[in-house]
């Protein structure tokens, strides 16, 4: 039973990662290329990292998983932030 | 189970390098950084689920540095420098 | 027989010719740099594919050791190398 | 099954790693060649914990897909940028006179020459490498190193005077960079966005410094990988508008920099005073020397990599300037104080701020 919701996060984690590489390619500017990255990405990301704490069954490693999905969550939501502003100052220069 | 790791490692890398085509394509800086921070966010998976597949839990720290460097990187991109003519 | 220890090794003899090529030819002396760096890559792979000793096998840790202080090293010398494009360019502002 | 995707994803990998080094080189844009860098060193990274070499790429993931860009964007920002956009085409500055096409195509060949024989060299260490001795000679030994990890046994105690000789060329390099001048000008503080990360991800990188440290005797981990996670969270005050980066001041900061260099040879001269061999560890103490000399090792390569992203002397901070108050130490941002000095740095950052708020609004 565990096994088959871990297999079943550890794909839709999946889905949301390719979604997002599709979109990061298909989208046409840096602007909406920011939907594909923060949002779908960092879904995929934490479906993963559901999936494999309940298929390792190990707290320790599982609290780990966690810790990592939280540092990049924070950490990504920031530098897209700081991107789009950097793309925003350059485009109001020129 | 160990097939559905394999499986989807090869989705996750198949994933890495559509994003490293934006790398790749750009047009502009900030697309290729940006490309960069999702193709961070696929190797932390990817290395998620190496640790699992190849037995080594030592992984997951190399994920943990991977994320929190992505975000020192996107700092590095985007750090506004004081004029020369300032210090 | 495609294995991986050839696979990575033959890569890391490419890169090397790669670096090597960019490091002699090019014009400018950052891509000069970032030309020895991808060599250097290249031949971190090379020893890291004969340390590869299969699945599930332990590795052989010389090498390991090899290119862990060869990574540090090659970002020091980088940066030196930075500095003195920086005064060099300095004195020729001047 | 798994060794078949497995196949796959070892070739995706190379593709991914060999397109990426031509990329990275074939541009005449400076920037673009770096970001391309930065990929290539986190593919590497990927390829170093596929081929079970997770020291190497804990090593990669801080250095190669972070601090060397970190530095080589640094670098880059100083030259003149032309006024292109970033999207025009690749530029071509080879002429097509004949002595210069010779060139190239002379070097080209000597290139492909070198990659045959690293080829030819390769399929020699291959054959070989099942009757390595010398690995075998590290497993027999491990017991006795006074550290279960085996690249911490081969850098700290079966091969220290390799270490002890890299960190004294670390040293030779800082002291170069010393000589060259002063460090680059600095940055603006921070905004409130980039402040927040600041806030969180500077004492993280400093935990996970001491836990790879500490970790690095039994698993993979150690002083060169702790010590460039610390260098990490210095380069981010760096960018924050911090100017000392939690780094000491005048002759204190000589003795960090010459820290792993100096704390291999007291513990060295002091085993040949009892009469050991140099760096020869008694089997009992080798544990706690060689978390000793690991921890002056961080330390100095820590401090070594964040002079290296300063890129010369560090000047002494000045009080009317917008780059916040200098912190005493790293370890202490971890302190309510310095919290305010951070957030009190915020406050001339105002107009990105309030330029800010209007692009929330549109999201």
């Amino acid at each position: 039973m565990i096994e088959i919701m871990s297999s079943l996060l550890i794909v839709s984690g999946l889905g949301f990662y390719l979604a997002g590489s599709i979109g990061l390619l298909r989208l046409p500017d840096l602007y909406s290329r920011l939907h594909a990255l923060t949002k779908a990405d960092n879904l995929g990301l934490g479906l993963l990292t559901g999936g494999l704490a309940l298929y390792t069954q190990d707290l320790l490693i599982a609290l780990k998983l966690v810790l990592i999905w939280l540092a990049v969550l924070a950490a990504s939501a920031a530098s897209a932030h700081l991107i789009a502003q950097h793309a925003r100052r350059r485009e109001t220069q020129s | 189970m160990p097939e559905l790791l394999a499986v989807s490692a090869l989705a996750l890398i198949l994933s890495l390098f559509l994003g490293l085509l934006r790398v790749v394509r750009g047009p502009g800086a900030g697309d290729r950084m940006l490309a960069m921070q999702l193709i961070g966010t696929t190797g932390v998976g990817l290395l998620l689920l190496l640790s699992l597949l190849l037995d080594q839990t030592a992984l997951i720290d190399v994920a943990l540095i991977l994320a929190l460097l992505a975000a020192v990187a996107a700092a590095a991109f985007t750090g506004q420098e004081l004029e020369t003519g300032d210090d | 027989m495609l294995t991986a220890h050839w696979l990575y090794g033959i890569t890391g003899c490419l890169v090397v010719a790669l670096g090597l090529r960019t490091a002699l030819l090019h014009a400018l002396l950052l891509h000069r740099l970032i030309g020895i760096n991808v060599m250097g890559a290249g031949v971190f792979l090379m020893l890291i594919a004969v340390a590869y000793r299969g699945p599930g096998v332990a590795p052989d840790p010389i090498p390991h050791a090899l290119v862990l202080t060869g990574i540090v090293v090659a970002v020091s010398a980088t940066a030196l190398a930075l500095a003195l494009a920086r005064r060099l360019t300095a004195e020729q502002d001047n | 099954m798994t060794t078949s995707a497995m196949l796959i994803l070892d070739i995706l990998m190379v593709l991914s790693l060999l397109s990426l080094a031509a990329a990275a080189l074939a541009t005449s844009d400076a920037r673009r060649s770096v970001i391309l860098f930065m990929a290539f060193g986190l593919v590497l990274a990927l390829a170093w914990a596929r081929l079970q070499a997770p020291d190497v790429a804990l090593a990669e993931a801080a250095i190669g897909a972070g601090l060397s860009g970190a530095l080589l964007l640094a670098a880059v920002r100083e030259q003149p940028r032309p006024a292109l956009p970033d999207d025009t085409k690749t530029v071509h500055h080879r002429d097509h006179s004949s002595p210069k096409l010779l060139l190239e195509w002379t070097v080209t060949l000597l290139c492909i020459v070198v990659a045959g024989v690293l080829a030819w060299a390769l399929a020699q260490a291959f054959d070989r490498a099942p009757q390595d001795t010398l690995a075998q000679a590290v497993n027999e030994n491990l017991a006795t190193s006074g550290v279960s990890n085996p690249v911490t046994a081969v850098l700290l105690n079966f091969r220290a005077y390799d270490t002890l000789l890299e960190l004294a060329v670390l040293l030779t390099a800082v002291l170069g960079i010393f000589a060259l001048g002063p460090a680059r000008p600095g940055y603006r503080a921070a905004g409130p966005v980039f402040g927040g990360l600041v806030h969180w991800l500077v004492p993280v990188l400093i935990l996970t410094a001491a836990y790879l440290l500490w970790v690095g005797a039994h698993a993979p981990g150690g002083a060169f990988q702790a010590g460039a996670t610390l260098a990490a969270a210095g380069v981010v005050l760096r960018l924050a508008g911090q100017r000392t980066v939690g780094l000491p001041q005048g002759r204190t900061l000589y003795l960090v920099v010459a820290a792993g260099v100096g704390m291999f040879l007291v513990v060295g001269l002091s085993l040949l005073l009892l009469g050991r061999p140099f760096l020869g560890y008694p089997p009992a103490w080798a544990g706690g020397l060689i978390l000793l000399i690991e921890t002056a090792a961080m330390l100095a390569i820590a401090a070594t990599l964040v002079l290296a992203f300063l890129g010369g002397r560090p000047q002494p901070p000045r009080t009317n300037v917008t780059g916040g108050k200098p912190l005493a130490t790293l370890i202490s941002t971890l302190s309510p104080r310095s919290r305010q000095g951070l957030s009190g740095a915020d406050a001339p950052g105002a107009e990105p701020h309030k330029h800010f708020s209007e692009d929330n609004s549109q999201c």
